[in-house]
């Protein structure tokens, strides 16, 4: 899966990846990328992941004919429902394989970021289910309102941080993560929430999430004999999409689709983007340890980025996605808040599934866009929009 | 100045402050003071938004120049005004340098008199296109140690540095404390190879400094003490400071007057 | 499983059960009992609800051997997952039943009551995705303190309709229904959420949920190679309990806890019942159309019941395991409010699994009396308390 | 007196109110005068917390009269002290009777001279314990028969009841309409046997009354509306109602003149 390796320091994609960070946390994240290969190649830790993900998460999750969308939109439509995940999102398949790991390698303690708190809750989960110390950094703005996910994370025992540095969201919650890490690696690993970052958090998210492309394969091969001919995922950092795309790169016939958040609306980048599209619109820069597509002003300030999904309000995106956009690979589209109200409403009314927010941009783009999805079509439900209740009656005035 | 040249004279005092903090007029000016009252290295941040190797004092001070107008142009004029006897060194995150180009920005630096480049989050191994603009330009590229930093990397990034190297004096972010740990004293005498060392983050007494220097650093960074001591308009004791601090290392193990 | 039928009119559990409504509405339960009994023999419709339940529901539900629980407990326990059902409840289980029924019988309405708002999120889910128009009950009160459960079934196209009369709360919602169903039944299916009510309801809805206990007897036959010593279940109509107890009757081994709910306590019996504990503290009568144990007046007035958690604050029950428990096969336990609040966060804060109040009563037991379990113990998890948060916020002042 | 002797005078105009609406002292003599009226059978409603075949006017009629604390015992005092020459029938929810045991409450009927039982929650298949107390205390258990009643379940219905089989005009619940429906045509049609029919639910003026007659019902039952006008205080207008009911049957198949 990877496209190139700089000798063993860290792996690129194409230009993009790489390790840009403090020294202190150059050599954590070296002893991490290498407990990560080791494990990945022990039956007895995949063994461990295998059952993890099968009894307490809730994997394999279906991959569903919808019927109602696939006859709105005149073709067939199938949903990957990480929706039915333990936590309520994809996240957990990736905070359960760090965790593992950081249990493996012998900490105690487990940090994470968190912008909407969906990471955080499912770092929060397998904090208490591995018995960890867990604290999440969350921006103050985040934490005023996502109120009801920072009480999940403190009912599983999980301290959250307030961070009262920059832009107070997401972005300045993984700056504050870092800024922890370098003092207290020796206890504690750093549970980054997407594929984006510093090596070899791009890999390993990416692999720990691949398990949604591998079901959504078998699945697909199982229902109907082919693979589809176009895969859609909404894009924050990037670990859903990567996570079910990884497994098709090869099938080239397979359209990869990546919908970033349009926020309200992509013409002004002054000292805040009115969106979250680094991919589509960002231009190459360093961010959290990586050289990406990035949201940043002629200097290289890093702009506030904006989106009504928490989760997609994010300035960077992994490199890997950055890299597989350039080479057109991965095709790279926009839904903005209002075409990702409309996916939510629909989902919600014609299939009697309410997705995330985040999920609801990809759902949102392939109601407008439906000629571009070909005959038969798989969209990852991220996860379930429970979370967003609050924030789409205030977006609606209710 | 050279900062191999500077290093001829050490121990040496290299202080670093915040460009644009308070404003960016103010910068120039300052800078003289500091070297004036004995700083032998002037290292001159470029805030930027995202400054994860820094603890609060500078981050805060970051948004305050960024607030005030401090971009990298007005860096490079305000650098260029600041005439000094002595060295003065870039430092600040690669995205920054990376925004402008590579070439341009060590071009850049060469213009304005800065003569070494520390950027602290971009690791040797990572460093290859900025390496070779920065030979273009004549300009040092310092890299950083931690204590953390096992054996074989160290030799390497003592192999990499150019000007001296930056011995991190304490994992974690920079920011004044007023201890000073074994793991210090372990890295300064783990360092391989014969190139100047320095020796910064949390380090905001004269007693510190003097303990790093007798312990074998040629030379001793203070930062956020005196960012501190901006911020709150102190610079008459900024300036005893940095006479306390020069007067503490040249104890040490100097020439035995201060300088200026 | 139908311990006694009264020839072909209605099933009896002992003496328990039965068919007590308005003439009206005998018709439409008998030609749904025919109809229930009919399609259950037919292999296409089983494969219909079969492939519904797994590629949209999301069954199987893992058996989750909580390690930490266990060591708290000292015995072996494990949870049945049905907080990752799609809806996040076992209701699901029986409204995809039920409106795979009601379509073939040709209805194009769905009504339901709804207490807390779960049975109607699920009726409403299968509304959406099965094409009807659906309509809740619910009762004003109820309506007031489940906010976002009624804007989620808004979202996927149900109207709720207020309730005010009574006491404004869910015995009261299913009473409107019944009424509704008196002239509507034509085209319109009536949706019980529980295992209570006029026959067929509380043999369909127990076969429906019985899914639960079929898998968890597999699965715990995989991970242990025996049956449990007890398993162990909250009880508001009955539903999740029937579901998992009924493969396991035959069972005598396998001790069965009902958990009911104990509310503010138990002393009181004027006009309103301080708890929701028919099973224990009733008395027979009939309610909703069955003969059962009911919490009521000398005069036989149906008290109105309490419960923090909304799913149990019923004072009905249904009439299998009025039966079962006066047998002795199913033992009654009684968890108050208190005693609940400390399962929900002990699971919380062990496990990483936030529970459903209702759920949280079968744990609270669980810590209270570990004994009782056995060595080796199953706990149904009904659902999860996402809909919870802010009712404990309330309860705990925060 | 018994139900049967009243239906040799049929037509019948049958009417229902809520007992203790709106105090239970009221009810007595409210039973009265709606015998002085006209009315030929009284039913008198037990009040119930839950009562689902009623509309929203019984049903409010209900929680007035337990709120002005109406309850079986008080309600058979009140049946006892309404002493009228034409029968009187209990109608209520079986949990009210089985609450109170079935023989027992069959026996207070009796005493208080209750000669019939209606009980719309309760089929004839879950009806035998109660039939049997009826039996031994002489009250009629009186059935209904519903527009979706089947033929063969008419029939078994028919044969159940005693007294008169009673005709539920219309699916779902009681309360006032101004229609009449040919599903009601039909089911009068429908009703095999010869035991008296009257029929109810939704009746409210004297043209429908009359409809119903000509259908060939031997009774008509009126509820929703009395309990209306109970409930505004309108107890001449009701009286007046009663009146013009009772003309309007007694033209179209009477001994042409009006009881009383
Ligand atoms: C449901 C859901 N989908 C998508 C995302 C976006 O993240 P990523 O791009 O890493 O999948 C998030 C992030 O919080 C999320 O919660
Ligand atoms: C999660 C959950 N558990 C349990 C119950 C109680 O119902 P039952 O006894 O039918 O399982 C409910 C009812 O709403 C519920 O939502």
């Amino acid at each position: 899966m990877q496209t190139q390796t700089s000798d063993t320091f860290a792996v690129k994609f194409g230009r993009y990846g790489g390790l840009f960070v403090p020294e202190t946390l150059v050599t954590p994240l070296v002893q991490l990328a290498d407990a990560y290969q080791r494990l990945m190649k022990s039956d007895d830790f995949k063994e461990e992941l295998k059952q993890a993900m099968k009894n307490f998460a809730g994997r394999p999750t279906p991959l569903y004919h919808a019927k109602n969308l696939s006859r709105k939109l005149g073709r067939r439509v199938y949903l990957k429902r990480e929706d039915l995940m333990h936590g309520g999102a994809h996240k957990l398949n990736n905070t359960l394989g760090q965790a593992l790991i950081a249990k493996r390698m012998g900490k105690t303690r487990l940090i994470a970021e968190t912008g909407a708190g969906q990471h955080g809750v499912a770092t929060a989960i397998v904090g208490a289910n591995l018995g960890f110390e867990t604290q999440i950094y969350m921006g103050e703005v985040d934490i005023e309102r996502q109120k009801m996910n920072v009480y999940r994370m403190q009912l599983m025992g999980a301290q959250v941080i307030p961070v009262r540095s920059g832009s107070r969201t997401l972005k300045d919650a993984i700056n504050e993560a870092m800024r922890d890490w370098a003092s207290s690696f020796d206890h504690t690993h750093y549970l980054l929430g997407t594929a984006a970052g510093a090596h070899p958090f791009p890999s390993m998210v990416r692999d720990f999430q691949s398990v949604i492309g591998r079901e959504a394969r078998r699945q697909i091969m199982q229902a109907e004999g082919r693979l589809p001919d176009s895969i859609t995922a909404c894009v924050g950092g990037g670990s859903n999409a990567m996570g079910i795309f990884a497994p098709f790169l090869e099938d080239r016939e397979v359209r990869l689709l990546a919908v970033e958040a349009g926020g309200r609306g992509t013409g002004k980048t002054d000292k805040i983007a009115d969106h979250g599209a680094s991919l589509g619109l960002g231009t190459d820069g360093i961010l959290h340890g990586a050289l990406t597509k990035i949201l940043q002003d002629p200097y290289g300030q890093i702009l506030e980025s904006y989106s009504v999904a928490a989760g997609l309000d994010y300035p960077g995106v992994g490199p890997e996605l950055a890299y597989l956009a350039e080479k057109g690979r991965v095709l790279t589209k926009i839904a903005d808040d209002k075409t990702a109200m409309n996916g939510f409403h629909a989902l919600s009314k014609l299939e009697g599934i309410i997705p995330a927010l985040e999920s609801a941009h990809a759902v949102g783009y392939a109601l407008e866009e439906p000629q571009a999805l070909g005959d038969l079509a798989v969209i990852n439900i991220s996860g379930r929009g429970d979370k967003d209740l609050a924030t789409v009656m205030d977006y609606e005035n209710i | 100045m050279k900062i191999s040249e500077a290093f001829e004279k050490a121990p040496l005092l290299i202080v670093y402050i915040c460009a644009g903090d308070p404003t960016p007029a103010a910068t120039p000016q300052l800078v003289r003071r500091l070297a004036a009252a004995g700083a032998d290295i002037i290292e001159l941040g470029l805030p930027h938004s995202d400054p994860i190797a820094d603890g609060p004092t500078i981050q805060a001070a970051a948004q305050r120049a960024i607030a005030a107008g401090m971009n990298t142009d007005v860096y490079f004029q305000a650098a260029a005004q600041a005439d000094v006897p002595v060295p003065k060194v870039f430092m600040g995150y690669y995205n920054m340098v990376y925004a402008r180009g590579l070439d341009r920005f060590a071009q850049d630096c060469a213009r304005a008199g800065i003569t070494g480049m520390i950027v602290p989050d971009l690791p040797p191994e990572e460093a290859g296109p900025l390496h070779k603009a920065c030979v273009s330009s004549g300009v040092d590229l310092i890299f950083l140690a931690a204590p953390n930093t096992p054996a074989e990397r160290l030799k390497m990034i003592e192999e990499s540095t150019s000007g001296f190297l930056y011995l991190v004096a304490r994992t974690g972010v920079t920011g004044a404390r007023s201890d000073l740990l074994q793991s210090t004293h372990e890295l300064i005498a783990r360092v391989p190879g014969n190139k100047p060392k320095a020796v910064g983050f949390g380090i905001s007494t004269p007693a510190q400094a003097a303990e790093v220097i007798a312990a074998g650093a040629d030379g001793v960074i203070v930062g956020s003490v005196c960012v501190d001591l901006i911020a709150r308009g102190e610079i008459e004791r900024l300036e005893q400071l940095i006479r306390e601090m020069k007067g503490a290392i040249k104890a040490v193990r100097g020439k035995g007057t201060i300088a200026s």
